[in-house]
């Protein structure tokens, strides 16, 4: 029992990285633009998060940090892809390619670093219930503010005016430049939030998550994190279970190996990466679904004619 | 500000210019770079630009390293041609290694030379079953085909995984994770002797002929090109989107697994956990840097292989680290994306709104060229 | 005082000059028409009123103010709405949302839930606020498009060509609609080129010759010649009908029923008709009443139908591909020019191979001389304007790849050609052509089909009509026999024989 | 020509820089004897904290050992791929006499440009194959892990310890045997628990599978894995682990029992001493332990009782003067099967093909039959 609770808990931790990133992402595909750059950005934000977290000792400042780091790459590659029309994946992966690159070339020097004491949390009175408590209760808060980004953003993309523009844009820039909405700022402002939200979420992973900085750290987060956007046909609270479910078989995995169950660990290490097949292919099966869920422009440069 | 316009048609000077100012854009970044970090950016170009030429020897280890960056760019521009947007070609890579692999395991001193056609056609079947998976679970359930063969990679790297530590182990090799090293007659044939460089570059430079005649001569490649550049024609036309599906994905997948049976086959000579070198994402950018021209991702594969040895001598050299490959492989890729919209925009010194009087209209504007009208 | 005026505007775009100093004086409570061919710059003047274009010079006045409309939103601050030719709707949106989209800030979407119902009980344009917009058809979709231009409560109503997607009788009630704003004061834009609807509505009509203003009259007074002679600087050559001679059975449609394949279709049911030799069959029909289907259907492009509900020649067809068709001499020019008739970036030359295989060898190989002699031919015979075999199709004005596209079909020499809306968006000129190289191939003892939207066309070139509605197609009449009323009340879903199941179509239930 | 003698009053290459220009280096210095280039390749980035950057450090020992009479260079992330075999060629080719490769994946490509430069000494770690002019150098890691589970035994109140494995191969399992070993070797009731994670170096993955040991009830960590993860884990967790590699208390000061270090120094100087001296053979295979100085256990954590300390303080000595090993039956395996009869040695032969657990150790070897 106490063994589940803290897999559960685990799980929320490891769904955590990845709901963060993921709901960053779909906020930029709502608005019709799949940026593939999401690894390089994370590794980027993670090793300036680290710095920062290094030389402050704030937590709070590595992810502001991390956001600013993301925002901004994620603007380069708003500025190609929306301004210049360039092809979306062939950018964002040019993007990835070089935040893998960057993030090592400038975290050379922090590769010793160490930050200072790691602070533990737990929300009094409520982590001391028996099983519940370990399992939801003993969570850095960043695993509760994702819990209300996703309430937020199902909030601001399904009943706030603004979350209609954003939808409205992804679904058909042209109508929406015919209104008279500035389609390219909007989809420029979506991907900087979406570079923000990965590079927080690449800032957790280096500051808490795994609370050190080496290359290559994010290890494919990522790519995982940009799956999850169409696994949870663009809606933010899928999002987060799909996050929560893709944490949970990757805990379980190595779970289930630590319990010596006799499966080949490759398979077991090649779980999530099948699960996520599986789960994409029952999800696609209804076209319907997909069809009304996916913004209709994902991935198509809109320049407007005038 | 800056406004970009649509060109009434495409420029054909910057179609050709575009590479080369890209080209002088990160070479002067590059400079920059080197100035900054106290380096002699002479020195530095040269690293990266001239000693991965200067010898016969430095050039068959050029071709060796962009055969499979060509060999798999090849297929996914074709592939992505009729968009179809294959991005495991790393996954199709692996298990073409692997089958490959398997069947050189089997050969013995004794076998003839007619096993390494049996190995390439190996390589080849086993990235299009690979391919074929994304295809059929794309054809069947509509499943994204970029997410498939994504994940179908970190599934192939396990795959090859479990086959080197298990049951494919060289039962002599210390329970190290490799196979046996395999016969002699599977070596993929050199060209030149003391050279690494093998028959590969020329199957390479094949495809090259085969692919171009394809896309550009052949029914069946004009058929899979109008499918990616407007899927109503090609349905108008009668062209079967699923048959193009199919040639993409299991075209690129096999271009892929003939790469990867090379690379086991040649320089490799055994299986182990670290076939996988990245050729497969870098053809990604090779191809989008040759434009999806067989032609130009020639030019392209080969800067590439340029850019990872010049990040090699760079270390030894100048005491660079390995990471400054990256940076300036995204560069590029950047500014050649930023230059390419010159083709088809031009970019237009515009006043801000006009006020609510009058303004002169851009003299620039009247004396462009007009396209036939009605 | 004038409601608007625009002073000496003008506006480039890199192939053209869209308008060259136009003027123009719109009253109040006036219906002002803007008339001219195609490309002659109607919409872009309206999208630069409306600010969703900026002018290069010239001036805008609003009520003697002169007014600089950056955007959008500064046009419906200013009172100024327009429905646009081309709806600039959300399809996966509701109606309410679609609305509040296009409204500024301060309501909540309950308050516009309610004004909507409010709004169109008003001016009887009936929209279920709730419903979203891909499951509504054309008419109610406009429906959207005008209820969201009224709702800012508008001094100036600007609508692009609202009536191409309407029954005749529906355009009445539009037109009704239209009278009563007038009345409140409302000014009112509004863009078409049929000139009888321009006479019959309106109060006052500038015309837009390419680009610049070539006159301006009181519609209510000029004859269709008279406004035609500004609009192109003449009147169309009169083409030459001459009887038909129907020859034998070509072509036959029988119980062709499809179910849609997703919401944003419409069901065929029951479909028959036939097209003999040296004959053209009209389908007259409201757009988005199963054309597309049909259209799919006949070309191969859908393989659903049942064999034998499409035959040619006896030949049950029904799940042939469109290349078999095609190599029994079924060819089909689509409405679409770009995109699905041609492949934008490729050169005339690569898109005679999207159905001409003459130069494909049985290897597959391409004959890249012969394919470019061919589009030289084609350019040459339909005296099509382009740079040559190499210029890409998008490069083409629409006219021209009109021509170049019904060209590769009819230079194919078809035994039956399919042609849907065979002259949309394209000039008098090039209609003119078009439509005589229709004739011809008839008298040629070509077996035609022609759908299209514009009744006139229709009258002009076919020997028979039926008429298409709610997914059902109508018993055929023989052109001669027919009228523009009855055509319009079939086009309604209300022809004798129609089937009881047919429910009254939208378009008219609040006629 | 390799022997290379006399101060210069120039300064020392710049720690981390390479190679300083051939040419300019040649026509600038005063005629002297050359120094003894040597290159090294990593499979790593210098910066991963663990394999790479201790090998880094002897690389760095060896030049503050001989100043200007050596040259060093390094090429980072060489994959143990076809790569692999050019950029030894060019290190032969840059004039580099002593060649270090630091992974096993090197050993074919090795192998290959030895055979064809036979002037140039070839040292290879952790393979198996050796030339003329190459040879094969590794380090008893095992013996660190063996001190670890002494501390790892005494610490533990579930009993229960966890390791997160890198790749299976005979060196991890090896050292998980050790470690349990040693942890037995003061409680006989401990249990491990191994989750693999197929890679040496991720940390988000050590870290996910370090916290689903934890959760599964271990109580002390230790892993072969290349990053502090694990060990960064069991401090957020409030548990104990040990760094591997390097001594990595900083990282956590709480949870750190002690760091298994390796320092490659002692042998790549003797190498290079070797090589400067004209004493270089090739074809031998070194393996050096805490008795040559390579394997050590450092920064023993205070909570660790003293006679826990003076436990690990003997074995240490033992190794020292031989009169210990840690491979000395009798040895069970995991079915209770015995491996080694009493008193019997270990030899390197039987340490170098390890594919079983010991007692004590749960799961089952992966690829195992
Ligand atoms: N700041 C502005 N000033 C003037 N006109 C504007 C402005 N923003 C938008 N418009 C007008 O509104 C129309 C719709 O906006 P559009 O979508 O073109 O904006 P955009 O080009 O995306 O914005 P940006 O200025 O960021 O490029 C434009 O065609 C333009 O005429
Ligand atoms: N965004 C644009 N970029 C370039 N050219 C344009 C653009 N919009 C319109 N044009 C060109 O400007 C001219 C006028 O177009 P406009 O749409 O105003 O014509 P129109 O009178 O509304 O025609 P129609 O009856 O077809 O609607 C045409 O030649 C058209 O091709
Ligand atoms: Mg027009
Ligand atoms: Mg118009």
């Amino acid at each position: 029992m106490e063994a589940f609770a803290l897999l559960l808990a685990a799980t929320l931790n490891a769904g955590t990285v990845l709901a963060l990133a993921a709901l960053g992402l779909l906020i930029n595909e709502r608005a019709g633009v799949v940026n593939l750059g999401a690894e390089g950005m994370m590794l980027v934000a993670a090793v300036i998060g680290f710095a920062t977290a290094v030389n402050t000792g704030s937590d709070t400042l590595a992810f502001v940090a991390g956001a600013a780091a993301g925002g901004v790459l994620a603007a380069a590659f708003g500025v190609l892809a929306i301004y210049l029309n360039t092809n979306q994946v062939a950018t964002g992966l040019a993007l990835s390619l070089f935040g893998v690159g960057f993030s090592a070339f400038i975290g050379q020097p922090f590769v010793q670093a160490k930050l200072g004491e790691r602070p533990r949390f737990e929300i009094p009175v409520l982590a001391d219930i028996p099983f519940v408590g370990p399992a939801f209760f003993k969570q850095h808060p960043m695993v509760y503010l994702a819990i209300l980004l996703t309430i937020g953003l199902g909030w601001f993309l399904y009943r706030s005016r603004a979350g209609l523009v954003l939808r409205a844009v992804g679904e058909s820039p042209e109508s929406a430049h015919a209104l008279g909405y500035p389609v390219r700022r909007i989809r420029m402002a979506a991907v900087i939030l979406g570079g923000a939200l990965c590079g927080v979420s690449g800032a957790y992973i280096s500051t808490v998550y795994t609370p050190l900085w080496v290359e290559g750290m994010i290890a494919g987060k990522g790519w995982i994190a940009l799956a999850l956007t169409t696994f949870a046909t663009w809606r933010p609270a899928r999002v987060l279970l799909g996050a929560y479910l893709f944490g949970g078989v990757t805990m379980l995995q190595f779970h289930l190996q630590g319990e010596g169950v006799q499966i080949p660990s490759q398979l077991l290490t090649a779980l999530p990466y099948l699960a996520t097949i599986v789960v994409l292919v029952l999800i696609s099966r209804n076209a319907t679904w997909i069809r009304v869920n996916m913004p209709a422009s994902l991935g198509k440069p809109f320049f407007p004619g005038s | 500000m800056l406004k970009l316009e649509m060109r009434p048609e495409p420029s054909k000077v910057m179609s050709i210019a575009s590479p080369l100012l890209a080209l002088a854009v990160t070479v002067a970044i590059g400079t920059l770079l080197f100035v900054l970090l106290g380096k002699d950016p002479v020195r530095g170009l040269q690293v990266f630009f001239v000693e991965p030429v200067k010898s016969g020897y430095a050039l068959s280890e050029l071709a060796m390293k962009a055969t499979p960056l060509l060999l798999i760019a090849l297929g996914l521009a074709m592939c992505f041609r009729s968009n179809v947007w294959n991005i495991g070609a790393e996954g199709q890579f692996v298990v073409g290694a692997i089958a490959a692999g398997g069947i050189a395991m089997m050969a013995d001193k004794e076998t003839g030379r007619w096993i390494v056609l049996v190995i390439l056609l190996a390589g080849v079947l086993g990235g299009m079953c690979w391919a074929a998976i994304v295809a059929a679970l794309r054809d069947r359930f509509n499943a994204n085909e970029i997410l498939v063969s994504l994940m179908l990679v970190y599934v192939a790297d396990m795959l090859l995984g479990y086959l080197v530590y298990g049951p494919w182990k060289d039962p002599a090799g210390y329970n190290f994770p490799q196979t046996i090293t395999f016969a002699d007659p599977t070596k993929i044939p050199r060209l030149v002797s003391g050279f690494r460089m093998n028959i590969g570059v020329l199957v390479g430079l094949l495809m090259v002929g085969v692919f171009w005649l394809f896309l550009f001569r052949m029914y069946a490649g004009y058929q899979l090109q109008v499918g990616g550049l407007a899927s109503a024609a090609a349905r108008y036309a009668g062209f079967s989107s699923r048959k193009a599906l199919w040639i993409a994905l299991l075209g690129s997948g096999g271009m892929a697994g003939l790469a990867g049976a090379l690379e086991v086959a040649g320089p490799l000579g055994q299986l182990t956990p670290y076939v996988p070198a990245g050729y497969g994402f870098a053809a990604i950018i090779v191809a989008f840097v040759g434009r999806l021209h067989p032609v130009g991702i020639v030019f392209s594969a080969i800067l590439m292989s340029m850019f990872y040895i010049g990040g090699e001598l760079a270390q030894s050299r100048l005491g660079l680290p390995k990471s400054l490959t990256g940076v300036f492989q995204g560069l590029l890729l950047f500014t050649l994306l930023a230059c390419d919209t010159l083709i088809t925009y031009r970019v237009r010194w515009k006043k801000a709104p006009p006020a609510p009087a009058a303004q002169p209209a851009a003299p620039a504007a009247a004396a462009t060229p007009t396209t036939p009208a009605a | 005082m004038l409601r608007l005026e625009l002073i000496d505007i003008s506006k480039t775009y890199p192939a053209v000059k869209a308008n060259d100093r136009v003027n123009l004086r719109v009253k109040p409570g006036e219906i002002h028409a803007v008339l001219g061919e195609n490309g002659a710059g109607k919409s872009t003047m309206m999208k630069m009123i409306y600010g969703a274009v900026r002018p290069d010079e010239g001036e805008i006045r609003w009520n003697g103010q002169p007014v600089a409309v950056r955007n959008p939103q500064e046009a419906r601050a200013l009172g100024i709405s327009m429905v646009f030719q081309h709806f600039s709707l959300f399809d996966t949106l509701t109606a309410a949302e679609n609305v509040w989209l296009g409204l500024d800030k301060q309501h909540t979407l309950a308050d516009i839930t309610q004004r909507i119902t409010a709004v169109s009980r008003e001016y009887g344009l009936d929209v279920d606020p709730l419903r979203p917009v891909h499951t509504l058809s054309v008419g109610e979709r406009q429906r959207v498009e005008i209820v969201r231009a009224l709702m800012t409560k508008p001094k100036l109503l600007i609508l692009d060509e609202p009536t191409s997607v309407l029954t005749p009788q529906a355009v009445q009630t539009l037109f009704l609609t239209l009278r009563q704003l007038a009345l409140e004061g409302c000014s009112i834009l509004y863009i078409s080129h049929k000139l009888d609807e321009i006479r019959e509505l309106c109060h006052h009509c500038t015309v837009l010759r390419g680009g610049r203003v070539t006159g301006e009259v009181d519609p209510r007074t000029e004859t269709n010649a008279g406004l035609s002679r500004l609009m192109i600087g003449a009147e169309p050559p009169p083409l030459q009908h001459k009887p038909s001679q129907a020859g034998e059975r070509v072509f036959a449609v029988n119980r062709l029923n499809l179910p849609k394949q997703d919401h944003f279709g419409m069901t065929l049911s029951d479909i028959a008709f036939e097209v003999r030799a040296g004959e053209i069959l009209g389908i007259a029909g409201v757009s988005g009443n199963g054309q597309q289907e049909l259209m799919a259907a006949l070309s191969g492009e859908d393989t659903r139908a049942a064999p034998e509900a499409i035959t040619l020649f006896g030949q049950p067809i029904g799940h042939h591909p469109p290349r078999r068709r095609r190599e029994a001499g079924l060819h089909f020019v689509p409405e679409e020019r770009l995109g699905r008739g041609a492949v934008p970036t490729l050169s005339l030359a690569a898109n005679t191979l999207l159905t001409r295989t003459e130069a494909v060898g049985r290897s597959g190989w391409i004959a890249t001389g012969q394919v470019s002699e061919l589009a030289r031919h084609l350019i040459q015979r339909f005296n099509v304007k382009a740079g040559g075999p190499g210029a890409a199709a998008k490069s083409l004005s629409g006219g021209n790849l009109q021509k170049f596209l019904v060209g590769r079909e009819i230079d194919a020499r078809p035994k039956l050609l399919i042609v849907s809306q065979p002259t949309w968006g394209v000039d008098v000129g090039a209609a003119a052509l078009i439509r005589g190289e229709l004739l011809k191939l008839r008298d040629a003892g070509c077996a035609l089909l022609v759908v299209s939207e514009e009744l006139d066309e229709l009258f002009e070139i076919c020997d028979r009509l039926v008429v298409i509605a709610q997914g059902r197609v109508s018993p055929s009449i023989p052109t001669a026999e027919a009228t523009v009323e009855q055509i319009g009340i079939w086009m309604s879903g209300l022809w004798d024989g129609a089937a009881p199941a047919a429910r009254t179509p939208e378009e008219t239930s609040h006629a | 020509a390799l022997v290379g003698c006399g101060k210069k009053e120039e300064a020392a290459p710049a720690p981390v820089a390479a190679a300083p220009e051939p040419a300019s280096a040649a026509s600038a210095a005063p005629p002297k004897p050359e120094p003894l280039k040597i290159a090294f390749a990593y499979v790593g980035p210098v910066g991963d904290g663990g394999w790479t950057f201790a090998h880094d450090n002897g690389r760095k020992a060896v030049e503050k050992e001989f100043g200007d009479k050596v040259v060093t260079s390094f090429v980072e992330k060489v994959p143990e791929a076809a790569d692999a075999e050019r950029v030894f060629r060019d290190m032969v080719g840059q004039g580099n006499k002593l060649i270090f490769g630091t992974t096993f994946g090197y050993m074919e490509p090795m192998l290959k440009v030895a055979a064809d430069a036979k002037d140039v000494k070839f040292e290879h770690a952790t393979g198996y194959k050796q030339a003329e002019n190459m040879r094969t150098y590794d380090s008893r890691t095992y013996e660190g892990a063996y001190m670890a589970g002494v501390i790892a035994g005494a610490m533990t109140k579930s009993n229960t310890l966890g390791v997160v494995g890198s790749i299976p191969i005979p060196e991890v399992i090896r050292n998980i045997n050790s470690f349990t070993m040693g942890a037995q070797s003061v409680n006989p009731k401990i249990k491990t628990k191994v989750v693999w994670v197929n890679e040496w170096f991720n940390p988000p993955k050590e870290t996910e599978a370090a916290q689903s040991l934890l959760n599964g009830g271990a109580d002390v960590l230790f892993q072969n894995t290349d990053s502090s993860a694990v060990l960064q884990t069991a401090e957020k967790a409030g548990k104990y682990a040990f760094g591997w590699d390097s001594d990595m208390t900083a990282y956590a000061p709480k949870a750190h029992l002690a760091s298994a270090i390796i320092n490659w120094g002692p042998y790549y100087i003797k190498a290079t001493q070797d090589a400067l001296d004209g004493k270089w053979t090739g074809g031998t295979a070194s393996w050096w332990g805490v008795k040559e100085g390579t394997i050590d256990i450092v920064s023993v954590n205070e909570v660790v009782p003293a006679e826990i300390k003076g436990k690990v303080d003997t074995i240490k000595a033992g190794l020292k003067d031989g009169s210990f090993s840690i491979w000395k039956g009798p040895i069970v395996g995991q079915d209770g099967k015995e491996v080694l009869k009493k008193d019997e040695i270990a030899d390197d032969k039987f340490l170098g093909g390890i594919k079983f657990y010991v007692k004590g150790v749960e799961g089952k070897v992966p690829g195992g039959k």
